[in-house]
C-alpha cells in the first residue's frame, strides 16, 4: 500500500504547475524559518533562550510544503520542534523570538518557550513537549472537525488535520493508539512522521524494528501510507497533496514518511557523536532550499539578485523580530496565576488571549 | 414532588439533559454504547444520541483521553468515561500533562472543557490494581477540578456542573454508589463547585470527608449521637476547589475535627484538609486533627481485609471519640 | 510470514507422534480446567467468591496446549482471565479455590483473587488485571533468562517466555511498546494472543484495525507470527512447538494468534447480548475436549469407561479442592500489613511465601 | 582525605561499584549507553560493563520500566534510568500498579528489587511538561520508598542502599544539582533510609525539607542566623520511610516549624509532615506549621516566572520569621 515519491522535480508535476510567485513564496517560507533558527542557536548560546530549545534546521521544506499542499484552515499540530510549523502557518516571528525570550509578547506570553509554540487562530495546535502525546490530540483535532461536519452540522468543512511527529514517536505506545482509534473511528487525519533517522541520539534502526520501512507501522492498521522525500519540496507538495485530498474525501487517516535530516544536533547541547561529519555533510549537500533556488533559477528566471534580496528581507524581518522580542517586558509575576483556570477563584486570575492574537 | 432514582440513573440524567442542551457533548469511552456501559450508566443514550454522540472506543484510554483533549481544545466538550479511574493510569500522561495545562502553556489561547467520569475507590474486592483512590494521586496537580458526590442529588447536580464547566474536571463516582438511591428532583439543577455541605449539624465535633465515605461518616455520626456525641458532617463535594471556609467555620465552632477521607493516608486530600485546618484553626482546636483513611497498603481481594483496610464506621466513631477526648 | 496451522489432526503430526499417555494427560487437565471453571461459576453465584471473576471455559486447549508444547521451567504470565493457566502449570486447584475464596491458604494468601494467580515455582508469573499491563513483564521475564545465561553465565538454559493476552490488549500501548523492544532487544519470547474474538462485549473488527488478520501486527515490527486454530489442542501443540523450538535457538521473539472463544461471558455479570446463542452453539460444537477425547477414542482405543472414570476423578479432585478450600482460614487482619515490603518498618510486617510454597 | 565530586559522579559512582559488587544489577534507560546518559551520568558505563548491562532503550518508558519489573520479579536488579520523571507519567500504570503491588499480589512470592532513577523538577525553564516532582503524586502510593538527595554525598550512599533494596525504589535526582560538587569519600558507605539527618542544628525554628530545596533552606538558615534567628535544618532524605521521630524530636525543640518541599502545595509531602507534625506536636508547637512549596500553577518557562514559582531563599526566610514571630 506504500506509494513512493521521488525527489526528481521533474517527477513533481503538481509543484511543477503552481505558478512561480507561489513556489518564490515557499523558498521564502524556507529561508524565513531557517534564518529564525539560526538567530535562535545565536540567541541560545547568548543565554537569551533558555530551557529545552530544538531547531528546525535541514526540515524546512516538510512543513512548508505540507502546510502549502493544506488548506489554510487545516488543523496541524506538532512536537517540541515546532517553530517551524508556527512559521509556515504564518505566525510572525516577532511573536516566536518574543516567546522564546520569555516574554509576555510571545505567542505562549513566555510561559510555554520553545516547545510550546500555539497559534489557534492559525490553527497550529502546538508544540507537545512529551513525545507522541500530540498524537492523540491529533485524532482529537480529526474527530471534532468531523463532529461539527456531521453532529453539529455547520456547512461541510471537510477539514484535514495534519499531526506531525518524529521517527521516536514511532516507539512510544500513544502513537500506536491513535493509529488504531482514527482507523476504527474512520478520523481524517495524516499522521506525518518526520523521518529525520535520529531520535536524540539514538539511530532509528537502534531503537526501531522495521526502521528501515517504517510504512510497515501503516499496514498493521491497515492504513494507506507513503514514503516521500522530505528534503526536496516539491516532492513533498506532490507527494502529499493527493493524500490530503483524498482523506478530505474520504476521512480515512493515512500514515506518511517524511524522509528527512536535522543539520544540528537534537538540542543546544548535543556534540553529535552517534554520527560522523561525512554523512551530515552528505544530506546538507541535498539542501532542500538550496534545490527550490535552482529550480526556481533553472525553471522561472529567478535570479541571484532577487535571491540576494529575498534573503535580505528574511534577515531584515528576523532581526525586527529579535528587537520586538528584546523590547517586550517580561510577564509580570501575576502572570502566574493566569490561564490556570477560567474563571477567577482563589489565587486564580482567570485567562486572557496573548497581545498576538489581540492584535 | 420528590423522586427517588439511583446514582446511575442520576448521572445519566445529568450526561443526557446537557448533550440535549448543548450539541457540543458528546461521550465517549469503553462499551458506553452498544452495552450501554460496563455499569448501565448510560443505558438507552446511544439510541437517544446515536453513535456519533455516544461513542465506544478500543481499550485504549491514552488514545481516547487524548482524544477528547484534543476535541476540547477545538471547543467541543467531551465526557470521557473510564470504566474505572484505575485504568487512568495507563493515560496519566494525557489526563495530567495535556488537559490541565493546555490553557496554561498555550499562554491562553486553548481552553480543554472536558469531564473525565468513572468509578474510583474500592468497589467489591477489586484487588490492588482495581481499587485506586486517584484522588490521592491527582489532587496535587493545579490546572484540574475535582467532583466527588457522595449521592445521587449531588451526583447529577455536580455533573451537570462539570459538563458546563470550561476547565477540566475529574468526576469520580464511586461504583459501590452506583445502585443506591436518592431523592432527585425532576426540575433542572446544578451545584456550585467549592461549595461544602454540611449533611448533618452538630457542636462537639466536625467530621469532613468526600464521596462514599460521607455515608459513613452519617452513620458514625447517628451512633455517636447515641452516646451524646453530635457531631457536624461535612461533605466537601469537590476536592479542587476546597471549601475550607465552611470547614473552619465549623471547626472554630466544635473545635475539634476528624477528616475522612478514602485515599492512602500519605501525602493525601486528607492531609491537605489535616494541615489546612491546623492553620486556620491554631488556636480553635482542643485536639489536633484526626484522620480516616484507607490502610498504607494495596487493596487486598480478601473481603474481610477489603472492609478492615477501607475507611469504616468503626474508625470514623473511635477518631471521633479521641477527637472530643471521650475514647 | 505468517504461516497457518490448520486443525484436522491428521495434520498434527508432532501431536500424533507422541505417546498416548501424554493426549490422556492432555485431555485430563483439559476436564480439570472446566470442571474448576464451572465450580467457580457456581460458589460465585453463592457469593462465595467475589470481584471480578472471569472463566476459562472454551480456551482449555491453548493453556494446555502452549503448556505441554513448551518446557516446564519457561516462564509463563498472562492477563486476569488466568486459572487456566495456573492449572495447566500444575498448580493444585485447592491452592487456587482458596484464592477464590479470599483465604489464607490461597496461592497468593486471597490478597489477589481470581486476576491474581501465581506460582513462581511452576514459573508462573501471574495474572495481571491491567490489560496488556503484562507484556511488558513478559518481555522483562524473557530478559533475565536471557541475561541469566550471558551475564550471569549459568548453565545455558535457554528459556523461552510465553506471554498470553487477549485481543483487546491489541489496542494498548504497552503491547507496542512490548512488541518493539522485544525485537531491538532480541528477547527470547513469544507473544499469545488468545484471540476469542472481543474484548467485553467488543467484537474485535469493531475495536481493532486489521482485526481480520492480526498477524498484521506482527509484521510491523519485522516478527514471524503464526495463526492458530486454538480450538484443537493438536494444532495448537504442532503450531507453536517448532515456535518455541525456533525461538530457544535464535532468542527471537514471535508472535502467534490462537483462535479461540470463550464459551461464556466477559465476567459473571455479562449478559452477552452482543452475540447470537447461534454463534455460541457454533463454537462450542468445536468444543477442543471433546475433539481430543474422538481422537483417543479413535486413534488410540480411549473407551467411555475411562472417559467417565477420568471426568469423575476430576470432579473427584475438584470437589476435594473446594473442601479445602472452604476449611482455609480468612486471612487474619494483620495480614494487611505482610508482603507490603520485604522488612518490618512502621506497621509492616515483612513477608513470607503462601502456604503453597511452603509445601 | 576527602575528595570532592560532582552529584553525577557520585551516581554513576554508586551504580557501577553496585554493578562491579553484584552481577544482578544492570542500567537501562534512553540514551544511558553510547551516549552516556542525556546528562552524563552514566559515562563510561557502557565501556566497562558493556551491552549486556548498560542498555539504550527507544522511548518507550511504559514498556522499559515493565521490561525491568518483570526482570526485578526472576531476582534482577535493574536500574531503569527516566531521563525526566516526568516521562514516567507515560508509565505510571508499571511504575505504580506492577512495581510496589507485585509482592502483596502474589501474596508474598514475588519481590520487586528495582530502582527507577532520573531527575524530579525543575530543571533550568522546561516548562510544565517536564518539570513535575513526582513525589507530589506517588508518595501516596504504598509499596515504594522514594529516596531524594540533597548533595554528592547522599546521592552516593542512597543510592547505593535504593539498589541494595528489595523493594522498589524511586530515587529523585534532580537535574539543577548534577553539577553541584561535594565531598564523597573513596571509601565505600551507604545510607540507610528512614534516617533524617540535621544539616544545621539550631534552636529556635525546624526547618524540614527534601531534595534540591534543603540546599535553599541552609542559604536562609544562614540569613536568619544574621537576624538572630537560630534554625535547625533537617535533610528528610527519604520521604517513604518518612523519619517523623527525628522532625518531631526537633520541634518539641524549636516549638515552631517550617517545611519546605518543592512539589506542589496540594496533598502534598509537605502536607503530610505539616499535619503529622501538628498531631505529635500539638502541645509543643507556639505557632502552626508553615509550608512553602511551589506555586499551585504549571511550571512557567520564563526566567522570572519560573524562580518565582520555586520554593526559593526569600519565600522560605518569610516563613520563618512569620513561624517565630519575627515577621
Ligand atoms: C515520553 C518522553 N520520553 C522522553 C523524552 C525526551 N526526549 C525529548 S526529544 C527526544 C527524542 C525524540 O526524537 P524524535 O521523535 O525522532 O524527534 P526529533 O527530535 O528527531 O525531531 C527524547 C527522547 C520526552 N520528551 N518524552
Ligand atoms: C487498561 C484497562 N482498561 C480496561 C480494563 C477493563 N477490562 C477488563 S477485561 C477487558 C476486556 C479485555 O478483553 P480481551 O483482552 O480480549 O481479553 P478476554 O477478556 O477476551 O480474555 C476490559 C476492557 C482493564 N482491566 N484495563
Ligand atoms: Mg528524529
Ligand atoms: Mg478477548
Amino acid at each position: 500500500m506504500a506509494t513512493e515519491a521521488t525527489s526528481r522535480a521533474g517527477e513533481a508535476p503538481l509543484a511543477a504547475q503552481l505558478p512561480p510567485d507561489t513556489l518564490r513564496q515557499w523558498l521564502r517560507d524556507m529561508l524565513l524559518i531557517r534564518e529564525f533558527e539560526v538567530r535562535t542557536m545565536q540567541a541560545y548560546q547568548n543565554r537569551q533562550v533558555g530551557g529545552f530549545c530544538h531547531v528546525y534546521i535541514g526540515q524546512e521544506a516538510v512543513a512548508v510544503g505540507c502546510t502549502a499542499a493544506a488548506r489554510d484552515d487545516d488543523p496541524i499540530i506538532t512536537a517540541y520542534r515546532d517553530h517551524g510549523h508556527a512559521l509556515a502557518r504564518g505566525m510572525d516571528p516577532k511573536y516566536g523570538m518574543a516567546e522564546l525570550f520569555g516574554r509576555i509578547g510571545g505567542c505562549a506570553k513566555g510561559k510555554g518557550g520553545s516547545m510550546h509554540f500555539f497559534d489557534a487562530s492559525r490553527h497550529m495546535y502546538g508544540g507537545h513537549g512529551i513525545v507522541a502525546a500530540q498524537t492523540p490530540l491529533g485524532a482529537g483535532l480529526a474527530f471534532a472537525t468531523k463532529y461539527e461536519d456531521e453532529v453539529i452540522g455547520r456547512r461541510k468543512s471537510d477539514r484535514v488535520t495534519l499531526c506531525f511527529f518524529g521517527d521516536g514517536a514511532l516507539n512510544q505506545g500513544a502513537f500506536h493508539e491513535s493509529m488504531n482509534l482514527a482507523g476504527i473511528l474512520d478520523l481524517p487525519v495524516l499522521f506525518i512522521c518526520e523521518n529525520n533517522g535520529y531520535s536524540m541520539g539514538t539511530s532509528i534502526s537502534r531503537g526501531t524494528t522495521m526502521g528501515h520501512e517504517i510504512t510497515a507501522k501503516a499496514a498493521a492498521y491497515g492504513m494507506d501510507s507513503a514514503s516521500i522525500d522530505g528534503m526536496d519540496i516539491m516532492a513533498v507538495y506532490d507527494g502529499i497533496r493527493p493524500m490530503i485530498d483524498r482523506c478530505r474525501e474520504t476521512s480515512r487517516p493515512a500514515f506518511i514518511e517524511m524522509r528527512t535530516y536535522r543539520y544540528k544536533g537534537h538540542s543546544m547541547s548535543d556534540p553529535r557523536k552517534y554520527r560522523t561529519k561525512e554523512e551530515e555533510e552528505e544530506y546538507e549537500a541535498k539542501d532542500a532550499i538550496e534545490k527550490l533556488v535552482e529550480h526556481l533559477k533553472r525553471e522561472h528566471g529567478f535570479t541571484d539578485d532577487e535571491h540576494t534580496a529575498m534573503t535580505k528581507d528574511v534577515k531584515k524581518q528576523v532581526r525586527a523580530a529579535m528587537k520586538w522580542a528584546n523590547d517586550s517586558p517580561v510577564p509580570d509575576n501575576t502572570e502566574l496565576y493566569t490561564d490556570v483556570y477560567t474563571g477567577y477563584w482563589g489565587p486564580y486570575q482567570g485567562t486572557s488571549l496573548p497581545e498576538m492574537m489581540r492584535e | 414532588m420528590p423522586r427517588s432514582i439511583e446514582f446511575r440513573d442520576a448521572l445519566r440524567e445529568a450526561m443526557s439533559e446537557e448533550m440535549r442542551r448543548d450539541e457540543r457533548v458528546f461521550l465517549m469511552g469503553e462499551e458506553v454504547a452498544e452495552y450501554s456501559g460496563a455499569y448501565k450508566v448510560s443505558r438507552g443514550m446511544l439510541e437517544e444520541f446515536g453513535p456519533r454522540r455516544v461513542i465506544d472506543t478500543p481499550i485504549s484510554e491514552a488514545g481516547f483521553s487524548g482524544l477528547g483533549i484534543g476535541a476540547a481544545m477545538m471547543g467541543l466538550r467531551p465526557i470521557i468515561e473510564f470504566m474505572s479511574w484505575s485504568f487512568s493510569l495507563v493515560a496519566a500522561d494525557q489526563v495530567l500533562n495535556n488537559a490541565p495545562k493546555m490553557r496554561y502553556m498555550s499562554g491562553g489561547q486553548l481552553g480543554c472543557p472536558i469531564v473525565f467520569r468513572g468509578n474510583d475507590g474500592a468497589g467489591g474486592q477489586l484487588g490492588s490494581t482495581h481499587s485506586w483512590c486517584v484522588e490521592g494521586l491527582y489532587a496535587n496537580v493545579p490546572g484540574v477540578k475535582i467532583a466527588i458526590p457522595s449521592d445521587p442529588y449531588d451526583a447529577k447536580g455536580l455533573l451537570k456542573t462539570a459538563i458546563r464547566d470550561d476547565d477540566p474536571v475529574f468526576f469520580l463516582e464511586s461504583e459501590r454508589l452506583l445502585s443506591v438511591k436518592g431523592d432527585v428532583p425532576e426540575e433542572e439543577y446544578t451545584i456550585p463547585f467549592g461549595e461544602a455541605l454540611i449533611r448533618r449539624p452538630g457542636g462537639d465535633c466536625t467530621i469532613v470527608s468526600f464521596g462514599r465515605p460521607v455515608n459513613f461518616c452519617l452513620e458514625a455520626a447517628e451512633a455517636l449521637a447515641k452516646d451524646g456525641i453530635d457531631c457536624e458532617v461535612i461533605d466537601g463535594r469537590t476536592i479542587r476547589p476546597l471549601d475550607i471556609d465552611t470547614i473552619v467555620k465549623s471547626v472554630r465552632k466544635t473545635n475539634c475535627c476528624v477528616v475522612v477521607d478514602q485515599s492512602w493516608p500519605f501525602a493525601s486530600p486528607g492531609a491537605e484538609v489535616a494541615a489546612q485546618v491546623h492553620r486556620a484553626c491554631f488556636d480553635d482546636l482542643d485536639n489536633h486533627v484526626y484522620r480516616v483513611h484507607s490502610d498504607d497498603v494495596p487493596a487486598p481481594y480478601a473481603y474481610n481485609l477489603e472492609q478492615e483496610m477501607l475507611p469504616n464506621v468503626r474508625k470514623i466513631t473511635e477518631a471521633a471519640r479521641h477527637a472530643t477526648y471521650n475514647a
